[in-house]
C-alpha cells in the first residue's frame, strides 16, 4: 500500500522564502502579470484635492450612515459581526478620533509609503514560526515590521466636519426581498448620505440596480468574485487577482502541481475556480479535477473518495456557508491527509474555533485580515473590539472591511467638505490610503477596488495560526486590465472571465 | 486502480448514504409515518438533539456515548411537552399540524441563535480511519451504519413485541376502537410523540460530529427525511423508510460519484417522485401487495 | 328501444380477498318501476350499488343503463346516463348551508329535454314535500337527522336524473317520518321516476314495495312480489340466521 | 345583465356581504388610490410590494381554502414566470413589445409546468398529505437547478441566467412607450390586484365556485352528481399556478431582479402563513393578513429587529392553535355576532 505521497512529511522549507513588494517576480509570469506593474504607474487621474471648493454649503443634521446585514436566519454569523464593525467604526468618528492616512496620489502606495520598502522574512520553516499573543514585539529573525504603535489618532472633530454620523442599521433575515425594501427605505425616505451593505454578491445584484437608479454612494465591504465596474459602487473586500494568484502559486511552488478544486456550486465557486484553471498552468500547475457541490449538499462521502481516487498535490477548496464546512471534519475523518488552500476559510466563518483539531490541519488561506494577525495595530483594534462587544467571537475579514470603510468614507467626507455624495465620489477617487488594522490600504481611483495586504495564514496540527508569506501590497489589476476606467467614463455593469480572451487560453 | 478497491468504496459510500438517509428519517418515521402528523420542526428536534450533545460533551465533560443517550431524553421530554401543549390538537388535521409545526421551526431556529449565538465548537469525530487501496473509510460512519442497524432492529422489536408497540398500533389505526378496547389512547399518543422527538434528537446527536453546530443546521435534513419516509409509505413504515433509504442511496450514489454532487442530488429528487407516482403509498404498501398476493396464491 | 330496461346487471361477481360481496348477481329493472332490495346485513345490499354506480370495480359480469354498456365507465361519466345514488351514511355537506347543498348538482346533466322538464317537476314536489326552502342559509351541520336525508334525496333530484338509487333513508327514523318518506317517494315514481331502495324497515317496504329482491351473502336469494316474499320461510330463516 | 353580475359579486363564497361591508370595501379601495398621493414614492412602491404578493395569495386560498388541496411549493410558478419574463422581455429588450410578449411568455411558461405536474399529482390517486411534499419537491428541484447556472454557458440569448446571484437588469412593464415605474407601477399592481379579487369572487359565487368548494367537502359525493373532480382539481391547481405567476411578474417589474430563493424553502413557506394566518377559506381575509403580515415582517427588519422570524413563527402557532379557521374570519364571524346583536336589539 504504497503511502509515500510527500505532502505526509512535514514540507521542509527548501529555500527561504523571499517574501517580496508586490508579487514576487521570481515565478516566469511576466506576461500574465504585466498588468499589476501597470497598476503602479497609475492611471494618474488628475489630482483633484485642489480642485474640491469648499462652497456648499456644509448640510445640516446628523451625517446617515444606512447599513444592511443579515442579523437573523442563516447568515447572521457573518452579519453580526459587521454590524458590530459599522458600530465600533461610528462610535470612534463620534469621539473625534480616525484612521491615518489621506490623499497619495493616484500613483499607489509606491509613492509616498514610509513604510518597509519590502516585507520582513517570514522566518525560515514552518516549524519556528509562533503567534504573539501577548503583543510583545517580534524578535529580529521573527515578522519584524517598522511600524508605529496604533493607527488610531486624533480627528480634530467629533464625527464628520462638526455633523454627528448616525448609524441606521437593518435587518436583512438572509433574504433578497427585504433587502430590496430596505435599501429602498434607506436611499428615498432616510436619504442616507452612504449605503455601506451586502454580504453574498445575491444581496449586491439585488441592491445595485437601486443604487444606480438613484446614484447612491455604495460601499460594498465583502470579499467577493471580482468584476464590478459600478460608478456609484466603491468595493473593499479583496477580489480574486488578490487571493487566488498568491495562494496557488505558493502551494504549487511548495506541495506540486496537481490541483484538485473542489467549490460551492454558485457564482462564487465558479468564478473562483475559472481564475485557478487559467491561472495555474501559468506557474507549471495542472487541474486534475472539479467538482462543484450544491450549497444545500451537508454530506460528502462521495467528494472526498473522489479526492480520494484523483491523488492530488494539494485540495483547493472553496466551500461556503455552514453546510458546506461538514466537509472539513468529514475528510479529517475519512483520513484525508492532503494539504488544503482556500480563499474563504477560517477568516470569515472562523472554521479553526469551530471544529475539533486536526481537521484544518495543513490548510493554507489566503486573506487580507484574520483576527491573529500578529501586529501591534491589529492587537490594538482587537483590544477596542472586545472592550465593546466582550461575548463576541471572532473578528472576521469582513467586519475588518467595514470598519475601515466607514473611516475611509469618513476621510472621504472630510477631504470633499461636503457630504454631497458626487463631491465624496470625487475624493474617494483621488486616490485615498488608509492605515487600517490589516495594513495599509488603497483605494484605486479607476476600478474603485482597494489594494489589500495580503497574507497567507495557515494552521497547523492543533489549529494554532500561523503566517508563512505576505504580500504587503496587491492591486486590483484585472478591471484595468479590461480597460475599465471610471474616473474617465461611467460604467454600471459586472465583468465575468468568461470576457478576457485570457481565459479563453 | 484495483476495481475491488473502488467496489468497496461504492459499498461504503451507498451505506453512509443510506446511514444518513435513515438517521435524517429516524424521528419523522414515528411521528410522521405511524402518526400522520407532518411535522417540519424535525431539523429543530435534531438540531437540539446536536446541541444538547455538544453541550454536554464539550462543556460538561461527558463521553460521547453517554452524551448521545442524554440528548434523546431531553429532546425526548421537549417532544412530550410539545405534545401536551401543542400537537395535541392536531391529530387528524394534517395540515393544521404542517403549518403549526412550521412556526415551532421558526421560533426554534431563530431562538436557538439568539440563545446560543451563531455557532458552537463541534465535536471531534470519534475513531479514526482506515484505508485500503488508495481510499480510506472513516471508523465513525461504519460505527453509524451499525447503529442505523441496530436502531432498525430496536425499533421493529419494540413495535412488534412489547405491550406499548401493541397499543402504539391499535391507536394509530383505529384511535376511537382502541380506546373503546381501555387502550389509554392519550398517553399513547404523548408517549409516541416523545419517543418520536427523542429519536429524532438522537440521531441529530449521532450526526452531530459530522456537522457543523448551528442554529440553522436543522433544514439540511428536512427534505431527505420527508422524501424516506413518503417513499417508505406507510404500510409498514419501519420496513418503508428502510427500503427507501437503501433504494434511493443505490440511485445516488454511483451518479453522484460518476456525475458529480449535483445530478446526484437530482437523481434522488426525480427517483422519489416517479416512485410516489408508481406507488401513491409507497413502497411499504407495495410490498405489503406482493405479499398478499403471494399468499393468496398460495391458497388458492 | 321500448322493452329496454331502465338498468340491468348480468352476472355480476366481486370479492375482496375471501369476502364474496357479488355472486353471480342478476338484477333488471323496469323504467318507472320501485325495486325494494333487502336482506340481512352484510348480504352485499351497498356493495351492489357502488358496483352499479362504478364505485367499485367489478370482477366480472356486465351493467347496462337503458341499453349502454357502462361497465368499465368512471362513475362521473356513469351517472351522466341519468342516475342518482344517495349513501348510506348521509353525505349531504355538512359545512354549507342548505342552499349550497342544493346548487351544487347540475340539472344540466339530464339526457333529454323532458326528462329536464319532469325532473324539475320532481324536484319541486320533493322540495315541497320534504319541507325545504331553496334559499335557506343554515348549515346542513344544523338542521336535524331526517330533513339531513331528506336533504340528501332533493339534492339527488335536482340533477333531474331518471333512476334513483337511494340506500336505507329512512334509517334513523320515526315511524311518521318513515311514512312520510315513502308517500313521498311513491308519489315520484308515479311520476315516472325509475327507484331502486334498500331498506330494512318491513313497514316502510310494505308501503311501497311493488317488487322485492333479497340477497344474501352476495347472492340474489329470491325476487317476487312481497306477499311472496314474506310467505316463503327461507326468507325468513336467512334473516333469522339459520340459513342452510 | 348587470343584476346578474352584482349578484355574482356580492354571493356568499367570501365574508362580507352586508351593504356596510360594500360601503366599508370602497372606501378601502379609494383610500388605497389617495395613499401615493400623501407619500414618497419609496412608501408607495414598498406597499406595491404588499399588494403584487396578493394574487399569489389568493391562488393558496383558492387552491387550499376553497378545494382542499395544500400545494407547499406554489412559488415555483411564481419563480418560473419570473425568469421566462426576464429571459423573453431581456432579449427583446428596446422593442416596446417585450414586456407584454415577456408576461404571455411567463404565464404560458407557468400554465404548462403546473399543467403537466398537476396530471402527474391529481391522476395518480396520491394520498391528499402527500401532495403539499411532492410540490415540495419540484420546487426545491428547480431552486437546486437555477442555483448552478452561475456559469457563462447558462444563457438564453443576451440573458445570463445569473445562477445564485440571481437574473438582474430585468426591463419594467410597459405599454407602448408607457414605462411602469414607481407611481404608476403602484396603480398597475393595484388595478391587477383587484381585478383578481373580483374575479376570483364572481368565479367562486359561481356554479364552478360552488362546485369546486363541493370537492373540498366531499370528493366521492361530488363524483356521484356527475363532476369529472380530478379535471377540476386540475384546472384550480393550474388557475392558481397562473395567479402565482401574476405575482410573479408583478415582483420582477417590481425588483427588475429575481433569484433562485425566490422558489427556495422559506420563500415556499410565506404564502402557506398569509393563508393560514389570515383565514384560507376566505380570500378577503387572506388578502389582509398578506398585506398586515408583509408590513409587519418589513417594520419589523427595518428596525434592525432580530426577533421578527420569531414573532412569525409565534403568530402562527397561536394562530392555528386559537384561530384554527384563521384570525381574519373568526374577527370578521365576531363583527358579524356584534353588529347583528345590536341589529335586532335595535329592531326589537
Amino acid at each position: 500500500m504504497k503511502n509515500d505521497n510527500k505532502s505526509d512529511q512535514p514540507a521542509k522549507e527548501s529555500t527561504t522564502e523571499e517574501a517580496t513588494g508586490i508579487v514576487d517576480p521570481k515565478i516566469t509570469r511576466r506576461t500574465f502579470l504585466k498588468g499589476s506593474a501597470a497598476v503602479s504607474a497609475g492611471a494618474m487621474a488628475p489630482m483633484y484635492l485642489a480642485g474640491i471648493s469648499k462652497s456648499f454649503a456644509a448640510k445640516s443634521g446628523a451625517v446617515k450612515i444606512g447599513h444592511i446585514e443579515d442579523l437573523s436566519g442563516n447568515l447572521a454569523v457573518y452579519g453580526v459581526q459587521k454590524d458590530h464593525a459599522a458600530q465600533l467604526a461610528v462610535s470612534e468618528i463620534n469621539a473625534g478620533l480616525t484612521l491615518k492616512g489621506g490623499p497619495v496620489g493616484s500613483g499607489g502606495l509606491g509613492a509616498m509609503s514610509n513604510h518597509a520598502t519590502s516585507a520582513p522574512v517570514m522566518g525560515n520553516g514552518d516549524k519556528d514560526l509562533k503567534v504573539v499573543d501577548d503583543g510583545g514585539k517580534l524578535s529580529a529573525s521573527g515578522m519584524a515590521f517598522v511600524e508605529d504603535e496604533d493607527v488610531l489618532v486624533d480627528s480634530g472633530e467629533s464625527g464628520i466636519l462638526g455633523r454627528e454620523v448616525e448609524l441606521l442599521n437593518t435587518d436583512g433575515q438572509s433574504n433578497n426581498n427585504i433587502w430590496q425594501q430596505l435599501t429602498k427605505k434607506l436611499i428615498q425616505e432616510d436619504k442616507v448620505d452612504c449605503l455601506v451593505a451586502g454580504f453574498t454578491s445575491a444581496e449586491r445584484e439585488a441592491i445595485r440596480p437601486i443604487v444606480d437608479q438613484f446614484k447612491q454612494l455604495y460601499i460594498y465591504t465583502n470579499q467577493y468574485e471580482g468584476g464590478v465596474a459600478d460608478s456609484n459602487t466603491f468595493c473593499t473586500g479583496a477580489i480574486c487577482e488578490q487571493q487566488v494568484i498568491p495562494v496557488v502559486d505558493y502551494m504549487i511552488q511548495k506541495f506540486g502541481p496537481r490541483v484538485y478544486t473542489i467549490a460551492a456550486d454558485y457564482n462564487f465557486g465558479q468564478l473562483t475556480a475559472a481564475w485557478t484553471r487559467a491561472f495555474a498552468p501559468q506557474v507549471g500547475g495542472e487541474i486534475i479535477g472539479e467538482e462543484f457541490v450544491p450549497l444545500s449538499v451537508s454530506d460528502f462521502t462521495t467528494s472526498i473518495a473522489k479526492v480520494q481516487a484523483a491523488k492530488p498535490d494539494w485540495v483547493f477548496t472553496l466551500l461556503v456557508g455552514s453546510n458546506q464546512s461538514n466537509y472539513y471534519p468529514q475528510a479529517a475523518a475519512t483520513g484525508l491527509k492532503y494539504p488544503m488552500a482556500s480563499t474563504v476559510n477560517m477568516a470569515q466563518g472562523y472554521e479553526h474555533r469551530r471544529f475539533k483539531a486536526p481537521s484544518l490541519n495543513r490548510m493554507y488561506n489566503c486573506v487580507n485580515y484574520i483576527e491573529e494577525v500578529p501586529t501591534a495595530r491589529n492587537r490594538a483594534f482587537v483590544k477596542r473590539w472586545y472592550k465593546m462587544f466582550p461575548d463576541d467571537p471572532y473578528i472576521g475579514q469582513m467586519a475588518q472591511n467595514t470598519y475601515f470603510s466607514i473611516h475611509m468614507y469618513a476621510k472621504a467626507a472630510r477631504i470633499a467638505g461636503t457630504t454631497d455624495q458626487e463631491e465624496v465620489k470625487r475624493a474617494l477617487e483621488s486616490g485615498l490610503h488608509i492605515e487600517a488594522p490589516e495594513g495599509t490600504v488603497f483605494m484605486e481611483p479607476s476600478t474603485h477596488h482597494c489594494s489589500h495586504y495580503i497574507r497567507l495564514a495557515t494552521a497547523d496540527a492543533d489549529h494554532n495560526v500561523s503566517f508563512v508569506r505576505e504580500w504587503p501590497s496587491i492591486q486590483p489589476w484585472w478591471l484595468q486590465r479590461l480597460g475599465v476606467n471610471l474616473v474617465k467614463h461611467k460604467e454600471y455593469k459586472q465583468y465575468i472571465p468568461d470576457e478576457d480572451p485570457f481565459f479563453k487560453s | 486502480m484495483e476495481t475491488d478497491a473502488l467496489a468497496l468504496s461504492l459499498t461504503y459510500q451507498f451505506g453512509t448514504n443510506a446511514a444518513f438517509l435513515f438517521l435524517a428519517a429516524l424521528g419523522l418515521i414515528v411521528i410522521l409515518g405511524m402518526m400522520n402528523i407532518i411535522n417540519l420542526a424535525h431539523g429543530e428536534l435534531m438540531m437540539m438533539g446536536a446541541y444538547v450533545a455538544t453541550i454536554t460533551h464539550n462543556q460538561l465533560g461527558l463521553p460521547f456515548p453517554l452524551a448521545v443517550i442524554v440528548s434523546f431524553f431531553a429532546v425526548a421530554v421537549f417532544g412530550a411537552i410539545l405534545e401536551l401543549l401543542i400537537v395535541r390538537r392536531f391529530y387528524g388535521r394534517e395540515l393544521g399540524a404542517l403549518v403549526v409545526t412550521w412556526g415551532i421551526s421558526l421560533i426554534l431556529g431563530q431562538g436557538t441563535l439568539l440563545v446560543f449565538g451563531p455557532f458552537m465548537p463541534a465535536i471531534k469525530i470519534p475513531g479514526g480511519s482506515y484505508s485500503y487501496g488508495g481510499f480510506s473509510y472513516s471508523a465513525y460512519w461504519l460505527i453509524l451504519i451499525a447503529i442505523s442497524i441496530a436502531l432498525i432492529a430496536g425499533l421493529y422489536w419494540l413495535y412488534r413485541y412489547t405491550n406499548y408497540g401493541l397499543q402504539a398500533r391499535a391507536t394509530m389505526q383505529n384511535a376511537e376502537m382502541a380506546k373503546a378496547l381501555g387502550v389509554p389512547t392519550n398517553r399513547v399518543y404523548l408517549l409516541t410523540f416523545s419517543l418520536g422527538a427523542g429519536l429524532a434528537g438522537l440521531s441529530g446527536a449521532l450526526l452531530a460530529p459530522t456537522s457543523t453546530i448551528a442554529p440553522f443546521m436543522g433544514q439540511q435534513f428536512v427534505a431527505p427525511a420527508f422524501i424516506t419516509v413518503v417513499v417508505g409509505g406507510a404500510a409498514n413504515v419501519i420496513s418503508g423508510a428502510v427500503g427507501s433509504s437503501v433504494l434511493l442511496s443505490a440511485i445516488k450514489t454511483p451518479i453522484g460519484m460518476a456525475y458529480g454532487a449535483f445530478l446526484g442530488t437530482v437523481a434522488l429528487l426525480i427517483a422519489s417522485l416517479i416512485i410516489i407516482r408508481i406507488m401513491p403509498d409507497g413502497i411499504s404498501a407495495a410490498i405489503q401487495k406482493l405479499m398478499d398476493r403471494r399468499r393468496t396464491r398460495k391458497t388458492k | 328501444m321500448a322493452n329496454q330496461f331502465a338498468l340491468e346487471a348480468r352476472k355480476v361477481n366481486k370479492h375482496f380477498g375471501g369476502v364474496v360481496a357479488a355472486n353471480n348477481v342478476d338484477l333488471k329493472i323496469e323504467p318507472g318501476e320501485l325495486r325494494c332490495i333487502i336482506g340481512p346485513n352484510g348480504a352485499g345490499k351497498s356493495t351492489l350499488f357502488s358496483l352499479l354506480c362504478g364505485i367499485q370495480r367489478v370482477d366480472s359480469g356486465e351493467i347496462f343503463i337503458q341499453g349502454h354498456d357502462v361497465t368499465h365507465m368512471q362513475p362521473f361519466k356513469r351517472v351522466r346516463h341519468g342516475i342518482g345514488l344517495t349513501f348510506q351514511t348521509n353525505r349531504a355537506y355538512q359545512e354549507l348551508s342548505v342552499k349550497h347543498n342544493l346548487l351544487v348538482p347540475n340539472p344540466s346533466f339530464a339526457i333529454s329535454k323532458e326528462t329536464h322538464q319532469q325532473g324539475r317537476e320532481r324536484y319541486m314536489l320533493a322540495l315541497e314535500e320534504f319541507g325545504l326552502d331553496q334559499n335557506d342559509d343554515t348549515p346542513a351541520s344544523e338542521i336535524p337527522h331526517h330533513t339531513l336525508q331528506w336533504l340528501e334525496i332533493s339534492m339527488v333530484l335536482a340533477g333531474f336524473p331518471e333512476l334513483v338509487l337511494i340506500d336505507e333513508p329512512t334509517a334513523g327514523m320515526s315511524r311518521d317520518e318513515t311514512d312520510h318518506t315513502s308517500m313521498v317517494l311513491k308519489k315520484l315514481n308515479q311520476s315516472g321516476l325509475t327507484i331502486i331502495v334498500v331498506e330494512h324497515d318491513m313497514h316502510f317496504v310494505k308501503n311501497v314495495a311493488q317488487k322485492v329482491t333479497v340477497l344474501h351473502q352476495g347472492r340474489v336469494f329470491t325476487e317476487g312480489s312481497l306477499d311472496e316474499v314474506i310467505a316463503n320461510d327461507e326468507v325468513k330463516n336467512i334473516y333469522l340466521g339459520h340459513a342452510h | 345583465m348587470t343584476s346578474k353580475i352584482l349578484h355574482l359579486i356580492g354571493g356568499d363564497a367570501d365574508i362580507g356581504t352586508s351593504k356596510t361591508f360594500w360601503i366599508g370595501f370602497v372606501i378601502a379601495v379609494i383610500l388605497f388610490a389617495l395613499y401615493p398621493t400623501q407619500v414618497s414614492e419609496f412608501r408607495a412602491s414598498n406597499v406595491s410590494y404588499y399588494l403584487l404578493n396578493i394574487p399569489l395569495a389568493l391562488g393558496m386560498a383558492l387552491l387550499w381554502g376553497y378545494c382542499g388541496v395544500l400545494s407547499f411549493g406554489h412559488v415555483a410558478y411564481f419563480g418560473i414566470a419570473g425568469y421566462t419574463y426576464g429571459i423573453i422581455a431581456g432579449n427583446m429588450a428596446g422593442n416596446s413589445f417585450g414586456p407584454i410578449a415577456g408576461v404571455l411568455g411567463g404565464l404560458l411558461a407557468s400554465a404548462l409546468v403546473a399543467g403537466i405536474f398537476a396530471y402527474f399529482v391529481f391522476y395518480s390517486r396520491v394520498r391528499e398529505w402527500i401532495i403539499p411534499i411532492l410540490t415540495l419537491v419540484l420546487t426545491l428541484l428547480l431552486e437546486t437547478f437555477l442555483g448552478q447556472t452561475a456559469g457563462y454557458q447558462w444563457r438564453v440569448g443576451s440573458v445570463l441566467l445569473g445562477g445564485y446571484n440571481g437574473m438582474t437588469g430585468i426591463p419594467a412593464f410597459q405599454i407602448g412607450s408607457f414605462v411602469f415605474m414607481g407611481y404608476s407601477f403602484y396603480y398597475f399592481c393595484m388595478v391587477i390586484v383587484l381585478a383578481c379579487y373580483v374575479g376570483l369572487r364572481m368565479l367562486l359565487n359561481s356554479k364552478f365556485g360552488q362546485v369546486v368548494t363541493a370537492i373540498r367537502e366531499d370528493p366521492l359525493r361530488t363524483e356521484i352528481f356527475g363532476y369529472d373532480i380530478r379535471a377540476r382539481q386540475w384546472l384550480v391547481f393550474v388557475l392558481s399556478a397562473l395567479l402565482a405567476a401574476i405575482s410573479g411578474l408583478l415582483y420582477v417589474q417590481w425588483g427588475n431582479y429575481i433569484t433562485p430563493s425566490q422558489v427556495g424553502l422559506l420563500s415556499a413557506a410565506l404564502p402557506v402563513i398569509w393563508a393560514a394566518v389570515g383565514g384560507r377559506t376566505s380570500l378577503l381575509a387572506v388578502l389582509i393578513a398578506t398585506i398586515v403580515l408583509n408590513w409587519v415582517t418589513f417594520t419589523l427588519s427595518s428596525q434592525g429587529n432580530q426577533y421578527a422570524m420569531v414573532i412569525i413563527g409565534a403568530a402562527l402557532v397561536i394562530t392555528m392553535l386559537f384561530f384554527p379557521r384563521g384570525i381574519v374570519i373568526m374577527l370578521a364571524e365576531w363583527i358579524g355576532k356584534v353588529t347583528n346583536r345590536k341589529n335586532s336589539g335595535a329592531a326589537t
